[in-house]
């Protein structure tokens, strides 16, 4: 199952070795810009985002060792759209050459809107809105999606089976959007859905899972939010044990973190999740990726800082090709960046013509006592899924 | 006279001196123009202060109401993005109707009442999806538009719009505070009972300057929206546009006609250039910092001590300048 | 039907207890000041960043970090305190200022030390379930809280009727010249509240770390809450905190059951609109207005 | 025993009196008397320190008390009966006389002094419970003047004590005053009730206007000269 990992990879390595070898070293230091919420109400994710493209530089650094070097120059947009856009026209004041970082769609779209006016590519995962995509911009790309999250999910709840899937979702722009893409796929297929919607400030889930267990009788709850929310909708799920077979989760919950910090709390519950936990990083690039992470940071990396890694890479890898070829601008590096097709930590890379990358589908994880295994696709398992099985039986 | 000293300077300084230092800098015009936002909310903000004698939490609702109108105008109606905005100080002020039953309510209790207002109303924003696009939000909201041949849409059009409608509220204020409405809530301010036996009606009064003060606010909603090209009702609603123009207000001399815009000024640049990079993470420690040394300090606000300096320079007879 | 109505009043009971516990400091320092401390909920978050602290790195349980939660939050709150009783003018407005900015600075200090990561408690024993009849569920941390948040309020109940100190508080929120002819020093009726106050926010911290997540940003979510409880319940009036909590919280909890979780803030908001038009001193407060 | 000297004071910007001096002798009682807005209620808060005069000096036991807060001249013994619009209005009435007994020295016969208010005014006892902003202005007369009692005073200033009760009322709580002087209590006695107040002074000064415009012993006092004075400016 590696085999083809392995083998766009060596591709990849074979075709930088002839790069490094046809283009005479002609030292660059290439500036890249980042926003990212590292105060406010994202500081959270942004921060994880922001790690992950430290580590980037640093292993792109290490490979162009004395002939290309990258620095990442970082400004914290506070979590707020007017205070990105600022940080995007400061950058470009001091002369990047491209951004990479940014989350949540509403910052993401007027802050990109601002590269897009200065010229200057912009790649992210942090937005999932579709219109983002659709404004024309050459230089916008992003490596993930609302469907690739969906897609994993139905894939996940067809094999298993199930006719009657409650969904509890945050009422954020990329929750409902997820929620809405696993209901439309899930009716298709003949399931039953029932929604239920919570905002960030619910603490006390007991209610909603209450009525789970004694209106919906559904065979599994889905739970699109984040962290906080996945915490309280499990423990009180602990707490009034709903007849279900599976708890599944979306994004930051099939993490290391969760894993180590709540063992009990997650047993056998599943969430998207490229790699499974602990890390066996077996290939190369995951090597790569986990040393120089760990060099810096004292935790285990979530998708968060995997999916910052990967686009910082890809950005990196694409500039360095354009510069080879002759001048480094928007519409070099956006090309070499639509010629991509990779296998990477956050599963294969392509973009389309709006910079959207088609190939996104995540993997879903499941928690074994503190650890993580991938059960979803059957082309990636590691190993098969405990099922029937909730935290509490 | 002291408005004159105080006016005629920055008034150069905003229309002539920045535009021709700063016009190439879309990064500084951006900042300044996000400036005059604030500014524009404290302004109302004050103005419902110092003469309604009222306190408000919740002026991110007229905020809100207003970016709201005048983008769903401009997108779904075609409504040309100028005439939205008015129209959107109107929404926020048909919204600001609604708020009325709690003017009979004092101090804190009409604060918080307020807060609630603008708190329903963003989780009304949240779940009527059909009109507001939910959660999600309305991306590319329309530019400013291209008037009379000139691009509002650039970062120097949008400094120029928010700068009008700030000078134009200032005006406003400046009239109504001197008109025997003024006076008369001056007076309300004092003392109620004092007016209602001179037979003014408080709460009428009150009213008028509730309507104004969300026009005014629901006009900068607007502008934001077309400025940033972006809503979402977190973003919209967010206390944020409530909290910064009080802290400015207050910090610049709330009971002043030019401390609020001030205010503004200097606390959102200094945060953003320079506390922001004296420590790129974390500088709103500073922020705060400086906010409780100048209660404690200065509690009457920033003005005082600008004035002072102002007087100082003019003895010395050094050129005149305005540094915030 | 029965069954998620009984479990939803019970969710929401439980959930009240420890919103009053929140609250209580807020209307205690309202009281005697009628100043309102925007770093209420900063307060409470501290204590239960300090319970964590115990947790992770001492490895004890979180409850043990009491004491010295107790003494960090007691100390910031009387900093805070002193700071307001400095603000020379306009006391009301500005020291709203000053609390909001303090907050900021408790935010942002606690952002830089313990990041913007979650946490919540690793002790199982807390989120154990305790059923009652097969059809009330909770756990017992939720438990733990109502339990605390209903004795501190009867304990500071009886403090502020049959301690010299507490009733000098009642009697400073009553009528300050009035307190002063009784011969009771205002600042120290004052210093007495804030303390009190930091004691609550210990608790409440303490319990907020036992049932439930914590980030730097849910400070500021807690005295909003905080506060519309206590103009709920009218200005300065205990048992109307408690009244006011259970209020707010079970229609919370109705409106997540019958309705969706998201819509449990408007109603609460809702209904503070409406008691607060209707009954403009709150549930409890003096008739007289202002 | 307490003295004031060349006192001005007032509310903000304006001055309610100008350049007073007033002498109170220990043991004795002195009864201010003058039209409504003459300034008396105003005096004696500025003697308590609850309003800070603007040039003069209070004098208690000869010794300046201006930099005395109220409750430290509390501890001296010097007690105000204040207006009954001055009570705690959220509190019972059993709770305002509770509060009463705050100084340190009047704590330890707290239940002692409760019962002997609640003998001098039956009408309190059936109203214990009661809320306190609710008593008719009679009652709220009471309960003020019971607080002031349950503080021990020594010096004891009463400000318009038969404000609002009836004559048989107003009569009751003047044989109390007769005791309280009868027990060596100096008192300062600010009434609009002339007849009654004379009766039980010593020492009467006449205000009108922020001035002293008469200070005699009560001997030497004709009630009749007193009230052609008193009406004089009304």
């Amino acid at each position: 199952m590696n085999k083809h990992i392995i083998k766009s990879l060596s591709a990849v390595a074979l075709g930088l070795s002839l790069n490094l070898v046809s283009v005479p070293a002609f030292a660059e230091n290439f500036l890249l810009g980042e926003h990212t919420p590292l105060s406010g109400k994202l500081a959270r994710v942004g921060t994880g985002s922001h790690r992950g493209i430290l580590s980037a530089v640093k292993v792109l650094n290490e490979k162009y060792n004395g002939q290309h070097s990258f620095e990442v120059k970082t400004i914290d947009d506070e979590s707020s759209p007017a205070k990105a856009v600022s940080a995007v026209e400061k950058l470009v004041s001091q002369g990047v050459i491209a951004f990479t970082g940014g989350y949540s769609s509403g910052i993401i779209g007027p802050a990109s809107e601002a590269a897009h006016k200065a010229n200057r590519v912009y790649i992210t995962f942090g937005g999932v809105a579709g219109p983002l995509s659709k404004r024309g911009h050459e230089g916008f790309f992003r490596i993930n999606n609302t469907a690739g999250y969906g897609k994993a999910i139905i894939g996940l709840i067809s094999d298993m089976g199930l006719k009657k899937v409650s969904i509890l979702y945050s009422n954020k722009e990329a929750t409902v959007k997820t929620a809405e893409f696993v209901e439309k796929g899930l009716t298709e297929g003949g399931v039953t859905i029932i929604k239920h919607e919570f905002d960030g400030h619910t603490k006390d889930f007991k209610s909603i899972i209450n009525k789970v267990k004694l209106q919906d009788k559904s065979e599994a709850i889905l739970m699109v939010g984040y962290e906080t929310d996945y915490i309280g909708i499990l423990r009180a799920a602990k707490l009034l044990k709903p007849k279900v077979k599976a708890m599944i989760g979306i994004w930051s919950l099939a993490t290391g973190k969760m894993a180590t910090e709540f063992p009990t709390l997650m047993e056998n519950v599943y969430g998207t999740s490229m790699l499974p936990f602990p890390v066996a990083f077996t290939t190369s690039e995951q090597k790569v990726f986990h040393t120089a992470y760990t060099a810096e940071f004292d935790n285990e990396p979530s998708y968060l800082e995997q999916f910052g890694y990967v686009q910082t890479l890809l950005l990196g890898e694409a500039i360095i090709a354009a510069h080879s070829k002759g001048e480094v601008n928007l519409k070099t590096i956006s090309e070499e960046l639509r010629k991509t097709d990779q296998m990477t930590l956050a599963g294969r890379v392509r973009f389309d013509e709006n910079g959207d990358n088609p190939e996104f589908v995540q993997r879903v994880g499941q928690h074994r006592t503190g650890k993580i295994e991938i059960v979803w696709p059957l082309s990636a398992k590691t190993s098969d899924k405990a099922f029937p099985g909730t935290p509490w039986n | 006279m002291s408005n004159f000293r105080i006016f005629a300077p920055l008034a150069i300084v905003m229309y002539i001196i920045v535009p021709f230092l700063f016009s190439g800098n879309d990064y500084l015009m951006g900042m300044i123009a996000t400036a005059l936002i604030i500014a524009g909310i404290a302004l109302a903000w004050a103005l419902l202060g110092n003469l309604g004698g009222m306190v408000s939490f919740g002026h991110a609702a007229f905020f809100g109401v207003g970016a709201y109108t005048s983008a769903v105008l401009t997108m779904d109606y075609n409504v040309p993005v100028f005439l939205a905005m008015i129209i959107a100080g109107f929404g926020a002020s048909l919204a600001s109707v609604f708020m009325m039953p709690a003017l009979r309510l004092h101090g804190p209790y009409f604060a918080l009442a307020i807060l609630a207002y603008a708190h329903i109303f963003m989780i009304l924003a949240t779940e009527m999806t059909s009109i507001t696009g939910g959660a999600a939000g309305l991306l590319s909201i329309p530019n400013l538009p291209v008037f009379m041949g000139f691009d509002f849409g650039t970062k120097l059009g949008g400094y120029i719009v928010i700068l009008n409608i700030v000078s134009l509220a200032l005006v406003v204020y400046h009239l109504i505070r001197r008109s025997t409405y003024g006076l008369a809530l001056k007076a309300m301010h004092d003392s109620e009972l004092a007016t209602r036996i001179v037979g003014v009606p408080a709460t009428q009064l009150k009213a008028i300057m509730l309507v104004v003060s969300a026009f005014i606010t629901g006009c900068v909603g607007a502008f934001n929206a077309h400025f940033i090209n972006f809503l979402d009702p977190e973003y919209a609603f967010s206390g944020e546009w409530t909290v910064i123009p009080i802290v400015a207000a207050i910090f610049g001399g709330y009971r002043t006609l030019s401390g609020p815009v001030l205010g503004a000024l200097f606390i959102y640049l200094a945060d953003q250039l320079v506390f922001k990079s004296l420590l790129p993470q974390g500088h709103q420690l500073i922020l705060g910092a400086l906010l409780g040394g100048m209660i404690l300090l200065s509690p009457s606000g920033l003005l005082p001590i600008i004035t002072n300096m102002f007087k100082r320079f003019s003895k010395k007879g050094d050129a005149q300048h305005v540094e915030s | 039907m029965l069954e998620l109505t009984l479990q939803a009043i019970y969710t929401g009971l439980l959930s009240g207890g420890f919103y009053a516990l929140v609250a209580v400091g807020l209307a205690l320092i309202f009281g005697t000041m009628k100043v309102i401390n925007l770093a209420h909920g900063e307060l409470v978050l501290l204590a239960a960043y300090v319970a964590y602290a115990t947790e992770s790195k001492l490895g004890l349980n979180p409850l043990l970090a009491l004491p010295i939660a107790m003494a960090v939050v007691v100390s910031a709150a009387l900093l805070t305190y002193f700071l307001t009783n400095h603000i020379k003018k306009d006391r009301e407005l500005n020291s709203l200022i000053l609390t909001f900015g303090l907050g900021i600075i408790l935010t942002n200090s606690l952002l830089m030390v313990f990041s913007a990561n979650i946490y919540s408690t690793s002790t199982e024993w807390f989120f154990e379930g305790v059923v009652i009849g097969d059809t009330l569920f909770s756990m017992r941390s939720e438990l733990l809280a109502f339990v605390v948040g209903v004795l501190s309020l009867g304990g500071l109940y009886w403090w502020l009727n049959h301690t010299w100190h507490g009733r000098a508080i009642r009697a400073v929120s009553s009528n300050l010249d009035a307190a002063k002819l009784m011969g009771m020093n205002p600042k120290q009726a004052e210093m007495w509240s804030w303390g009190v106050a930091g004691i609550l926010a210990t608790l409440a911290g303490c319990m907020l770390y036992t049932t439930s997540v914590i980030h730097p940003p849910i400070g500021h979510g807690l005295t909003i809450k905080a506060f519309i409880i206590t103009v709920l319940a009218g200005m300065g009036s205990i048992p109307g905190v408690l009244v006011g909590a259970f209020l707010i919280a079970i229609i919370e909890s109705l409106t997540a059951t019958f309705f969706q979780s998201s819509l449990s803030e408007l109603a609460s908001m809702g209904i503070f609109l409406v008691v607060l038009i209707v009954l403009p001193s709150g549930l409890f407060g003096n008739k007289r207005i202002h | 025993m307490l003295e004031v000297m060349n006192l001005s004071a007032g509310y903000g910007a304006m001055e309610v009196f100008w350049d007073l001096s007033l002498k109170f002798e220990g043991g004795k009682t002195t009864t201010i008397v003058g039209p409504n807005g003459a300034g008396k209620s105003t005096l004696l808060k500025t003697i308590m320190g609850l309003i800070t005069p603007m040039s003069g000096d209070v004098l208690l036991r000869n010794e300046s008390c201006l930099n005395a807060e109220t409750w430290q001249r509390i501890n001296e013994g010097l007690v105000l009966i204040p207006e009954g619009r001055l009570l705690f209005g959220d509190l019972s009435v059993e709770e305002n006389l509770i509060m009463g007994a705050y100084p340190k020295n009047s704590r330890k016969s707290l239940e002692n002094n409760k019962e002997n208010v609640f003998n001098l005014f039956p009408r309190l006892k059936e109203r214990r419970n009661q809320i306190s902003s609710t008593l008719s202005g009679g009652e709220a007369q009471m309960l003020a003047i019971g607080r002031g009692l349950m503080e021990e005073p020594k010096i004891c200033l009463i400000d318009e004590p038969s404000l609002g009760l009836s004559p048989v009322m107003t009569h009751e709580i003047f044989s109390i005053f007769r005791e309280l002087k009868e027990d060596k209590l100096t008192i300062v006695l600010v009434e609009q009730n002339t007849n009654q107040a004379l009766k039980i002074a010593d020492h009467v000064y006449l205000m009108q206007a922020g001035r002293v415009a008469l200070s005699e012993k009560r001997e030497n006092i004709d009630l009749k000269k007193l009230e052609d004075f008193y009406f004089a400016r009304n």
